[in-house]
């Protein structure tokens, strides 16, 4: 099959939208003359014109034209450059593009999507590095995707500008680059969807976005120890697919959870509370969660690096939970 | 100067008279304990949205405020259902969902009411964005306070309809108060639509309890707009005659100022008295409107009392398509 | 001993910490004429002038501009009015306020409180009703508490205005005009430290702010049953009393958590995590948790009557699972 | 006309050399691999900075932005510290925490670049207010882009410093560039400083390329503001002559744009031009500086060079006190 990479997926998967459907435009800074900050829109104002559009630096009329536009019949997109910049339009999306579908009795839909580069990149610091995707899951009446692979990102992204409800889409900064296989033609991917991505016996390890990656490199480590993981690409943060996880955690006995994102209160905790609701007495060890430490993230190599996730080190950990 | 046929002058008049009654029977109703909740009333500015919406038809849109009846009302929208919204009812626009707070009929243009003071700016700015690219010639209209010219969001709104030339037209309501707070004490300019040039955007002050100013001053927001000159920004001096909500005690001003608007600044009273005196409309004519109304208010009351309360399990409905 | 309403206590301990620190003062809307929308501030700027302040309606600036105030030696308060504003200076709030300690390597401190009054009252509707403190648990740097009655009402705002961190003081809408015990002088409730308000061997419920009534309640049904609940008040969410959970999960092998928040990515989820990471071998039951379902906050009695916790219904199934 | 003294004359001359200087060094590093993260140069800019912070002490505070070095050096901060925390070192102001776009020095009253655009606005004004309760006599200067003038924050700040009369200076540094898109086709005003009237704010534009012009337009802004009569915005006309940050390809402009300015209007050279053609300083004093400088700047690459990481454990330091 051929390989792109996660940007190319995300052009294609735009570029195929918009030329189905008129209705879709998008708005940020610098995505016209940059492509984007990360060349994520490289190509696009070519052949759609001002269908890509330069804002000034306003996050908050970003995100709130773009709800304005939503709900006179288009379908816009909004780039937030950095998702660490979502606390400026935070009112306008908890308060208004999460709720306006259901404060007005389904009067109306709000098809938008929110474009939110996320994670650590190289040393780029506390904000301008952040994975803030646990406090949507909090927040009724948006849908949360966040993919892990060229393939997801191309039909995730698809099934986000098809949703008829405001859909954030997390893209994290280093997979851009990351190539991978997509098949010729159409990609779907719906929204809701988990995906085991590998089978195994001894713990369910699930993930999403980088940090896939890492559950990737702690399987191997595992492997050689004759663990066998099974490995859950939630893909989906909200609503997130119960039922593939529980499946796999009723298989395997054991869960792991691991995220770039800080460990406390973010999606891991979810993820292990709602196994320790529905599951427990399937569970034959504690259930772990792996994310980054309490702390904003530092701009030395050494101490970003020291705030990364550790294959190693999880590795280790969940060892001592399978002896 | 313009020349207002008859069907116009009527059609301000029982616009605002609807506002007014409907206000004074949500307040009774409040006040007596059947509404939940708290309400904000349009009274004594039934003269902005009645001169703003006069010109507008279902495929303009407007958005509104926590203050939103007299808006909801003026732009067409059905006041049993606005009625039977505001008890909380399942036949109401929101199914009960959203309230007095949350009032809207997107049947009408009408997009919402909003809880957060400021939160409309961008969105009808995106709605102005959305007529753009449709090509369409129609024009977004957000209504506003004094307190929330103070939001960000309305420099950010207002730069990007600029900057953009967007058909959006700001109506600001200077109704002198936001909420306790006498709004020159919070807000560092007299003149609200003095901001406008810094947006390289025109503006102009109208009477907001004089309908006939409104009227023609948003003429000329709407010809420069729809003359794809872009936005435009519209400032009506008015006065909240009410408390902020329902069940406010009001100590921070005196019963005096508030009598001496009411009594001399009736927007209503005023229309009365200009047509009268100029022959426009009769007594009758008056009369006519005014039962008209009573009856129509009398009607919405009737269907928001007898409509059903939503069953507990509608909570479900209407959050994901 | 005397009784004092929740909104009594937290004036008892905004006065005397401003006697007792000039470099207090507070900020917000209608705080001054109106004396707080719930009354919160009455009296206090006939003792204090100009150190309490009406602001404009400029959630980003009342935020902001404490924060710099805080950086320059002041101790400033924010009232934000209504929880729910949170989101308009949320930039503010977590890339400001959280990290400009940490970012410049300790060179400063922040010492500044936010006021944030939170939860259903009676049919304010989706935008004037909610409990969002589950997000603030996945931002490092900040503080967070939420009392439950008059004393650590008292207790934790005393302690919030003393602490050199930055503090969000969430106070519920319901409780400000509730009564309860406050002895006379010196109220200090350390943050940090639940409290075991009530021991029992069966089950641990966990609860906070207004949860805590709830809390009551469902003990008070299951004691009808025989079941003995043993009742943690957390008071602080952030850093939330891990030994004090962890104690009490030992000794009744069971646990459920309420709280008015909605129940998915809340607060409950963090600390159900916890308990499954750090003592599941000690639990008998699944980890239940009680929150509002994933919806906005409707307005219709009915529906926000739905919307609000059922002691019965949370009795029921805990009784489900002690059988 | 000001009179200069020979003091103040070299002060500013070593202040906008010592910036050129660290940048291009700053520049050299990063192409070489040796800086992490990423930096915005202040080069073409010095003029502003140093202008600016020649009349403030150590209890005056500045805000600064993501393009902050020139304000960290103009502020009087030790750039052997700072050229270490842009290299990641222990040493640096933050340990290494914060890097290039989080420098501050908080001895000195150099409040924070920030990586947010418009994060400083409200942070600034609310010094001021600290400043008012203080009753002390000093002021708060906030430097910001065009870009950063379109964000809300700029709104809310201006009105609330201006309701309350707060000792705040709103430096505007007009460098024609937000990132990659040129400043009009975003900001609906051609003269930022036009805003400055919706908030009853007297206001100033200066040549930002001219030392001497931005001092004296701040010497203005300083002596309104120390009258107690609020705050005050000056806005400096400038031009960005380096990419948007180390490392910009430049796709959205000519080289020959860009070498224009540089030969024409560049601050340094302006200034040589003038003191030597007005006989106020000698070839040699602006040598005798320039050595001085070159000094300095290496003793700071070498400070930086040879400090240490910091160690991974300390990523748990300095969360909370
Ligand atoms: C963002 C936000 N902040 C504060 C409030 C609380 N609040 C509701 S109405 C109001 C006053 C609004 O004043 P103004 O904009 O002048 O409108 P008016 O009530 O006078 O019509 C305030 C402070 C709110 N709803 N939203
Ligand atoms: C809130 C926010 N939005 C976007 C960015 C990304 N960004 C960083 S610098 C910049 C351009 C800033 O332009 P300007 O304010 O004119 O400052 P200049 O770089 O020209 O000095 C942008 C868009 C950011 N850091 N913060
Ligand atoms: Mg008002
Ligand atoms: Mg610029």
């Amino acid at each position: 099959m051929r390989q792109i990479t996660f940007s190319q997926a995300t052009l294609e998967a735009m570029a195929e939208e918009m030329r189905r459907d008129e209705r879709i435009f998008v708005i940020g800074e610098d995505i016209v003359r940059q492509g984007g900050i990360f060349g994520q829109f490289k190509g696009l104002p070519d052949e759609f014109g001002d269908r890509i559009m330069d804002t000034p630096i306003s996050e908050t009329a970003i995100v709130g034209s773009c709800i304005g536009a939503a709900l006179a019949g288009m379908r816009p997109v909004a780039d937030m450059h950095f998702a660490d910049f979502m606390g400026v339009a935070m009112d306008e999306i908890f308060n208004q593009m999460a709720k306006i579908r259901y404060m007005f009795g389904g009067q109306t839909t709000v098809p938008m999507v929110i474009r939110a580069p996320d994670g650590l990149s190289l040393s780029a610091a506390a904000q301008h590095s952040q994975s803030i995707e646990a406090w949507f899951m909090n927040i009724p009446g948006l849908k949360v995707v966040s993919p892990s692979n060229p393939e997801d990102a191309k039909g995730l992204l698809k099934a986000a500008l098809r949703d008829d409800n405001p859909v954030i889409y997390f893209e994290n900064k280093i997979l851009y680059r990351e190539s991978g296989p997509v098949p010729d033609g159409e990609v779907f991917v719906p929204i809701g969807k988990a995906k085991v991505v590998k089978e195994g016996k001894d713990i369910t390890l699930i993930s999403y976005s980088i940090g896939m990656k890492t559950a990737y490199e702690v399987e191997k480590l595992l492997e050689k120890d004759g663990i066998e993981a099974e490995i859950i690409d939630l893909r989906t943060l909200v609503p997130y697919d119960r039922d593939t996880i529980l499946n796999s955690v009723k298989k395997t006995h054991r869960l792991a959870i691991v995220h770039e994102a800080v460990k406390q209160g973010g999606v891991g905790s979810e993820i292990a509370a709602f196994v320790a609701e529905e599951a427990i007495e399937y569970l034959d060890a504690p259930i772990l969660r792996f994310g980054a430490p309490f702390t904003p993230v530092p701009f030395s190599p050494p101490l970003e690096n020291e705030y990364r996730m550790k294959p190693n080190k999880i590795a280790e950990a969940i060892r001592k939970v399978i002896k | 100067m313009t020349v207002y046929n008859k069907e116009l002058l009527e059609k301000f008049y029982y616009t605002m008279v609807k506002i007014r009654k409907f206000e004074e029977t949500v307040e009774k109703y409040f006040l007596d304990g059947q509404i939940p909740g708290f309400v904000h009333l349009y009274i004594g500015e039934e003269a902005i949205a009645t001169g703003v919406c006069a010109s507008l038809t279902n495929e303009d849109y407007i958005q509104s405020t926590h203050r939103g009846h007299g808006h909801t009302i003026a732009k067409g929208a059905d006041i049993k259902r606005a009625m039977a919204e505001i008890f909380g009812k399942k036949t109401g626009f929101c199914k009960g969902k959203g309230g007095s707070m949350h009032i809207a009929d997107f049947s009408v243009g009408m997009l919402g009411a909003n809880g957060v003071v400021g939160g409309g700016f961008t969105i009808a700015t995106g709605a102005a964005l959305a007529i753009k690219k449709q090509k369409r010639d129609n024009v977004s209209v957000v209504f506003f306070g004094d307190g929330a010219s103070n939001r960000g969001t309305f420099h950010e709104a207002l730069n990007l309809a600029s900057a953009w030339k967007l058909p959006v037209i700001y109506v600001c309501e200077n109704n002198q108060w936001a909420s306790t707070t006498p709004y020159r004490t919070t807000t560092s300019v007299e003149d609200i639509s003095a901001r406008a040039a810094g947006y390289s955007m025109p503006s102009k002050i109208v009477d907001g309890n004089d309908v006939f100013d409104v009227y023609e001053g948003f003429q000329e927001a709407l010809a420069h707009v729809k003359a794809g000159k872009g936005p435009f920004f519209l400032e009506a001096k008015t006065y909240r005659i009410k408390g902020h909500f329902v069940g406010d005690p009001e100590l921070y001003r005196t019963k005096e100022e508030v009598q001496k608007v009411y009594e001399e600044n009736n927007p209503i009273t005023r229309f009365e008295q200009k047509v009268l005196k100029d022959n426009l409309l009769t007594e009758a004519d008056l009369e006519a409107i005014k039962n008209k109304v009573e009856n129509e208010i009398k009607e919405a009351l009737e269907f928001a009392l007898n409509s059903e309360y939503p069953e507990p399990s509608e909570i479900f409905d209407d959050l994901y398509v």
